[in-house]
């Protein structure tokens, strides 16, 4: 498998998520967000930062990137994506998820570790999570708050596109949702930072099923 | 000769109205540029002057102590003098740190203050050619039931998070206390710690006749005009108009200018002579350091620097404090290289001179000379040897320890934990990406921070302390007990001390008594450095930490960094098992 | 040239959190007079256009694409047309 | 009750890093007419008060005290009469 990791300026977890892939054997290589095409690529992540600083709205001039029509192509041709955090928010400005990240509903950054619940195992990014399995993953946001208005919330929810809830929501998120899917299930984006959960010396892994979903999926898929 | 710009004041106006004063110039010091020059100083001169022999840029009241540091031993690749210290670990890596104070700025304004006090002590340690992998801070401030207090913290949690959140370097570690002596004068010192190839290391200075001068990062603007003399005053609470040294900070643009730097050294070592970033006295003091260090002269041309503002002058734009830019030296013929780089991230990179063999300092604006100055003369600011003396409080100390008066064990116990300086700082710290990178092994939380050195089985533990009340009491013994601490909280990971990087924040130095506690909190640290084999490898002064001559106590942070061989062997704070003993070590 | 002043504001339906805790701020500070705050963003865009017409259908494109989104913000904006000059 | 319109922009000499992103994106989209953008905040605060004056007087005062930066920031406002409704 072959995977794209989107460096936009002011992206700073694109190595994490570089490293990450790597130490599960996946061939992930950064590409640069003047870059205009990602042909070659399996599956593409949208890592987190602030990207162009996130001064207007977080993620609102990413998507206008030369990358993003690429992103949106690999979209369209089923190959997966993956936003985390800035990614999520990006994903989501340039339409490809629904909703917005709005201010932690209690305004202010927050980095923790927060207990999420698996809403919908049978995902590409949580087919190798235990069932019952609740997991500790890190948040590191601002603008966490996930919002969407009632039809979609509801189109959401009908169609199992909800992936994580945060367990004690902390940052006001609607429907306690951490993580969702496009219908389709190839497009997906969340708040907290599985690719930090990965090692057991920085002392968490319950990151390390969600990329072994990822790989798993792919695998069955080419 | 050199002339006059329109709206400034002529060298005999300058002379007449003893403007140099209000820019911290004292008598004696003017007279004594007017002796070497052999005639008045323009205004440029003048401003440059008052700049560069600042106690913030020149050291030139604490020099004599400081010189008295510890600083060698067979780890130390580079020593004070430089952006930051060095220290090698091993398998050719080296780790490089450095501490900063903005304690003016962050009372003036505490969220800018505080962020770019990040902004430039991130500076120091990429300019060395070093990957920043962790910040730390050290922050004092009065009692929070005082709402102004409590609006300062706000600010300042805010702006160390701004800022180090959105660079992308995680905020490890740190330690927080309030006690009144700081309300009208909080602390904010900031550390930061970095990890380089030992081939890579660069310096800053300016070498080679004819290399070019690349000025690279933002524009500049009007900010912080002054902001090295300003942090070398007395703060008096009745000086609202000193708030126009307020710079912004923008950690995005930062980011670029520290991803290009580091692919430029990577990349360029070649060609890149040296590299400096713009902090206290900007443009002018990282040009005219660079160029004394290499016992050069140095020639700009002003109007090639890139202006955010329009109008700007001359003095302006060599003092201005303006965040998020660096110079670089380049061998001549080589520059294309190293400006197709910084444009390719959309960054400014533009000659505005050259090294020359003449030990001058020239700058020249409109075609015309606007300064020319002996570089050496300008660099070393008349040193001054300060009285000192034993404070009077000492003096007449009791003999007898204070004992304290504990009727209700329980009780006192959960008094002193409700104390907001012993009190968990996690509401706050909460506020600091400490994660991010992936390699922070202990988080804040724990006594000392670990981060793994990925692709080792190293790890480098760090910490920040100093209880200042300690030293109050005897600042000798309490400079001892700071550096005690650090280490104990080093070694409770694991890890072995092997380096001290300082922020000494204490109060005015023209004071005999304060002047006693700085020698005294040195020799104190020393002593102890010297025991545990931690070299002195940089450092910061901030003086004149009084408001309205009230003092604070003297405040020594000691940043401490120590190396772990195998990080699968960090301990960690927590009990692990039940029916396992607790022993207490020590005396 | 015309300069553009842009006023952005939350949908009525969606929660501001930062107007609510500047109100609660404010409340302590004891202005009870204050009843009701919203925080929102202001931009000031300097743009050359032929028209007025065109600075508008300009500056409408630009809101929507970029400045706003569209599922929790609306704006107006007043345009007038000032004297050629660009602060460096 | 009264409705404060507050504006709120960066003083002059200050750097503006919003501001630059978002012109420098707006050139990437082809709105090659745009000349300078500075990002500010709005506010919109309702408040009741016993006349106009007062009114102003309150929102000068609690401007400076919370809602601005005065080492960084400026302002203006629109003040005017509107009916008693809070949005909840
Ligand atoms: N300002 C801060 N930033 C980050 N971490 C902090 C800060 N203040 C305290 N901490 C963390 O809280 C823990 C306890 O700190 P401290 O109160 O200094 O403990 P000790 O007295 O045991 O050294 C440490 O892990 C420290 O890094």
């Amino acid at each position: 498998m072959k995977a794209a990791v989107i460096s936009f300026p002011g992206s700073n977890c694109d190595f994490d998520m570089l490293y990450a892939l790597q130490d599960f054997g996946v061939d992930a290589q950064i590409v640069s967000a003047k870059q205009t095409a990602l042909t070659d690529f399996d599956a593409i992540f949208l890592p987190g930062g602030f990207s162009y600083g996130d001064y207007l709205r977080t993620g609102a001039i990413a998507r206008f990137s030369p990358i993003m029509s690429a992103v949106t192509q690999a979209a369209n041709a089923g190959k997966l994506i993956v936003g985390i955090c800035n990614g999520f928010q990006i994903l989501t400005e340039a339409g490809l998820l629904p909703g917005q990240l709005l201010v932690n509903a209690t305004p202010g950054f927050i980095c923790d570790e927060v207990a999420l619940s698996i809403a919908n195992h049978e995902t590409a990014y949580t087919n190798a999570y235990e069932m019952s399995e609740s997991i500790v993953v890190p948040i590191a946001h601002g603008e966490g708050n996930y919002f969407a208005d009632d039809d979609t919330l509801a189109r959401l929810e009908a169609n199992n596109q909800i992936v994580f809830r945060y367990v004690n929501n902390p940052n006001g998120s609607v429907h306690d949702i951490a993580g969702i899917m496009n219908e389709r299930g190839n497009i997906f984006g969340m708040m907290p930072h599985p690719e930090r959960a990965i090692d057991e010396v920085t002392g968490n892994i319950d990151g390390q099923n969600f990329f072994k979903s990822i790989l798993s999926s792919i695998l069955t898929n080419v | 000769m050199t002339i006059v710009k329109n709206n400034e004041l002529t060298p005999e106006q300058v002379r007449d109205s003893k403007v140099y004063r209000q820019w911290g110039l004292t008598e004696s010091e003017y007279n004594l540029i007017v002796t070497e020059l052999n005639r008045l100083p323009n205004f440029t001169e003048t401003g440059i002057f008052s700049g560069m022999w600042s106690e913030h840029v020149s050291y030139k009241k604490s020099k004599p102590i400081l010189r008295k540091f510890w600083s060698t031993n067979a780890r130390v690749l580079q020593g004070p003098g430089e952006g930051a210290g060095i220290l090698d670990i091993g398998d050719g890596q080296a780790v490089v740190f450095k501490a900063e104070s903005h304690n003016h700025p962050s009372f003036v304004e505490p969220y800018e203050g505080a962020a770019t006090g990040v902004g430039g002590i991130l500076r120091d340690i990429f300019s060395m050619g070093a990957q920043p992998i962790a910040v730390l801070d050290s922050l004092r401030f009065g009692e929070l039931d005082d709402a102004h207090t409590r609006h300062i913290v706000d600010g300042v949690i805010a702006g160390i998070a701004g800022y180090g959140n959105a660079i992308g370097i995680p905020t490890v570690g740190g330690e927080i206390g309030f006690d009144p002596v700081y309300s009208g004068n909080p602390l904010v010192n900031v550390m930061a710690v970095g990890l380089m190839d030992q081939a890579a290391m660069q310096v800053g200075q300016a070498k080679g006749i004819g290399n070019s001068i690349i000025y690279v990062g933002a524009k500049t603007g009007r900010d912080g005009i002054n902001g090295a003399s300003f942090a070398s005053a007395e703060f008096s609470t009745e000086h609202a108009s000193d708030r126009s040294a307020v710079q912004v900070g923008d950690p995005f643009l930062e980011k670029l200018v520290m991803d290009a730097t580091l692919k430029a050294v990577n990349a360029h070592s070649d060609i890149i002579v040296g590299i400096q970033d713009m902090g206290a006295a900007g443009l002018l003091s990282s040009s005219s350091e660079m160029a004394a260090k290499a016992g050069m002269g140095i020639t700009l041309d002003l109007n090639n620097v890139p202006q955010r503002e329009t109008n700007m002058t001359p003095y302006e734009l060599m003092l201005s404090e303006s965040q998020e830019r660096m110079l670089f030296v380049v061998k001549c013929g080589e520059e294309q290289a190293i400006i197709d780089l910084f444009q390719e991230a959309d960054l400014d990179a533009v000659i505005i001179g050259e090294v020359t063999d003449n030990g001058r300092y020239i700058l020249e604006f409109d075609h015309q000379v606007v300064a020319d100055v002996p570089i050496d003369f300008l660099t070393h600011a008349p040193k001054q040897t300060l009285p000192m003396a034993e404070p009077k409080r000492l003096l007449s100390m009791s003999e007898v320890q204070y004992q304290p008066d504990v009727s209700n064990l329980k009780q006192t116990i959960l008094s002193l934990l409700a104390q907001p300086t012993i009190a968990s700082k996690a509401k706050l710290f909460r506020h600091f990406d400490s994660m991010v990178r992936s390699d922070t092994v202990i988080k804040p939380g724990g006594d000392a921070s670990l981060v793994r050195v990925r692709g080792t089985k190293k790890a480098l533990a760090m910490t920040t302390d100093v209880n200042a009340r300690y030293l109050y009491l005897n600042p000798y013994v309490g400079a001892k007990m700071a550096v005690a601490e650090a280490a104990r909280n080093i070694v409770a990971t694991g890890a072995l001390p092997i380096g001290i990087t300082d922020g000494l924040n204490f109060g005015s130095p023209d004071n005999p008594e304060v002047y006693y506690e700085l020698d005294q909190a040195v020799a104190g640290i020393n002593a102890v450095a010297k025991q545990l084999d931690t070299p002195i490898i940089s450092g910061n002064v901030s003086l004149y930490n009084e408001t309205d001559g009230q003092a604070i106590y003297p405040t020594p942070m000691i940043g401490m960094v120590g190396l772990l061989e195998n990080v699968r062997n960090a301990t960690t704070i927590g009990f692990k098992n039940v029916g396992d003993k607790i022993y207490i070590i020590g005396e | 040239m015309y300069l553009a002043k842009i006023y952005v504001t939350y949908k009525p339906s969606i929660l501001d959190p930062q107007g609510e805790v500047i109100k609660s701020a404010l409340k302590r500070m004891d202005y009870i007079g204050v009843e009701q705050v919203s925080q929102g963003k202001y931009f000031e865009v300097k743009l050359t256009a032929k028209s007025i017409d065109a600075a508008t259908a300009e500056v409408e494109s630009f809101t929507d694409a970029l400045l706003i989104n569209q599922n929790t913000e609306t704006y107006h904006f007043d345009l007038s047309l000032v004297a050629d000059e660009v602060n460096a």
